[in-house]
């Protein structure tokens, strides 16, 4: 291992949170960026070829040192480690339409999930997974929510762009628009069927 | 999540909350018992689904739910609108099923997002990060920075954030009822009747006129004095009740 | 490295605390203490032949991981570990209300930003931005927030009047009491305050 990629397993390993390329060039004052991807790629070879029980991976716009998923089953059953806690469907169905309509406020949150949604908005921001990123326009000016980089590191996504996109989705996730006067001529959908029983 | 809904023979004890788990909202439920009889979301049978909606709601004790209670009147109001008879060539007619086929839609793809979450949660929680916290419990936690332009920043959003804007600006006061008040019952102190242009005062405005009229109304409906016009649209006499001994 | 030593590097990895051979032994049942041993062994051997960042070293409670000491400096030098965070919005603004009301109770900072504070107000205790600084009036008497010389430390200023647009912000920040019944005294002047939008 050459000296600098020495010095960056060591400072990701230190850091025990994701660390973005900008910051790992501090280690080393005046190295470029290319010398810094260049001692990633070897760590992330030496941990693969030497088939370690860790792994380097870029998530939340930063790299980090991870175990290695294979190992977790072992490692949780002799209680070494904890599995992180699961969220609950309430609070996933949150943080999905935050993740995705980003900044949005409490109303918009509520109106798509069809429930009071405050209590999940209060837990999600205390665990750090959403914040605060503005606020709206309109009546009292409405706090706006947005994912943070834990959010994106509890998921191992490196950036928003990972999540999938519209066409990637079953239901398309482009707005949907119903146009029943359009339908009206076509007649072939069944919204404007009579298909009610009495 | 359920898949299926839990069978009305579910002991009566079991908690509401627990209950009310069952179903994470009223579109879950509303989705649940579509997709159980394979009904396209695009042609519900409205009749059908908020009777069976109602009896979801009633047999796992949902009925003090607001969410559910909300979804069950809209539900209800659908299956009355499309109860109606309407014109055969009105072109303005909207299906009023519209609105839920577009929130259930909505719901179904926020669904699916949480499916490709909840599965990359659980890849992505296989890899632990590194469990030692480096920094010792009494070491100084990591600084904390910001700035005076921060601070007034954040004053600001608190102040945009209020309810109740509170920068008081002193305006002219349009009506002043007590004014007049006091100036008819000082007129009066010394005579026993005058005529109502009097007690506008002097050199008055419209405002003066409103606040006296009121004034006078208020003073006569207590009993205080009493209004008399000879004609009409003649001159209106104010004149102190009998019985109401000037102060 | 061997199967056992990839377990071994990841559960060291993972782990919050020094673990005990004994631990060590939980992860692959019926895995002897020696073969324990020579793993370490192995593991130690990858760390230091292969010129690693970290090193693998024995303390009284059991075996763990650590950067190697000869790299500290550049990784303190380059913050990584002690990045200075910033407040949350939610923090930023109930140190305003507190900065600019103080003393004041959690009461009125919530009447204020109209969200429960409970939780911002004790991570800015915590962080030491501020202080209880007495007891209100009236029911349960309340404890009273300001702020503390850290506070004004990191603002560089000397004293509280330091803070700009002092008065006109601590009116400013009163929450509203909506008083429907009338000012009647001396409303011959035909002068009084109302509230109007900011």
């Amino acid at each position: 291992m050459n000296p600098l990629t020495r010095l960056l397993e060591a400072a990701l390993f230190a850091a025990s949170r994701p660390l973005p390329v900008a910051e790992l060039q501090r280690l080393d004052s005046g190295v470029e960026e290319a010398a810094v991807r260049a001692a990633l790629d070897e760590l992330k070879l030496v941990y693969d070829e030497g088939r370690h029980g860790v792994l380097l991976t870029e998530v939340a716009e930063g790299w980090q040192i991870l175990t290695r998923p294979e190992l977790a089953d072992a490692i949780a059953q002799a209680q070494i480690v904890d599995r992180p806690r699961k969220l609950s469907m309430a609070a996933m169905e949150t943080l999905a339409i935050i993740a995705y309509r980003q900044p949005v406020g409490r109303a918009e949150v509520e109106e798509i999930r069809g429930v009071a949604s405050d209590g999940v908005l209060r837990m999600l921001q205390d665990r750090g997974l959403i914040e605060v990123t503005g606020r709206g326009e309109g009546l009292g000016r409405p706090l706006l929510y947005g994912t943070t980089s834990l959010f994106l590191e509890i998921l191992g996504l490196r950036v928003l762009d990972d999540l999938p996109r519209g066409e990637e989705l079953k239901v398309a996730l482009t707005p949907v628009k119903l146009d029943t006067s359009e339908e009206t001529t076509e007649g072939s959908e069944g919204i404007e069927s009579e298909a009610v029983a009495g | 999540m359920a898949d299926t809904i839990p069978s009305p023979q579910s002991p009566p004890d079991q908690g509401f909350v627990v209950r009310l788990d069952a179903f994470n909202g009223p579109l879950d439920l509303l989705l649940t018992l579509i997709r159980d009889q394979a009904i396209a979301i695009t042609d519900i049978p409205i009749a059908k689904i908020a009777d069976q909606f109602l009896a979801v709601v009633h047999t796992l004790g949902l009925n003090e739910a607001a969410d559910y209670l909300e979804m069950a009147t809209r539900l209800v109001r659908i299956k009355i609108q499309l109860l109606l008879p309407r014109p055969l060539d009105d072109e303005d007619w909207e299906d009023p099923r519209a609105e839920l086929v577009r929130r259930l839609l909505e719901y179904e793809q926020v669904r699916e997002v949480v499916g490709w979450l909840v599965e990359r949660a659980a890849d992505h929680g296989d890899r632990f990060p590194r469990g030692w916290i480096l920094e010792p419990a009494e070491a100084a936690p990591r600084p904390i920075t910001f700035d005076l332009a921060q601070l007034l920043g954040a004053v600001e959003d608190v102040l945009a954030g209020m309810p109740h804007p509170v920068w008081h600006r002193v305006v002219a006061r349009p009506l002043d009822v007590e004014g007049a008040t006091r100036r008819i019952r000082s007129l009066l102190e010394g005579r026993e009747r005058l005529s109502l242009v009097e007690c506008f005062g002097e050199h008055f405005t419209v405002a003066d006129v409103i606040s006296t009229l009121l004034a006078v109304l208020e003073l006569a409906r207590q009993g205080e004095i009493h209004l008399a016009q000879e004609t009409p649209f003649g001159n209106v006499d104010v004149a102190r009740e009998s019985t109401h001994q000037a102060a």
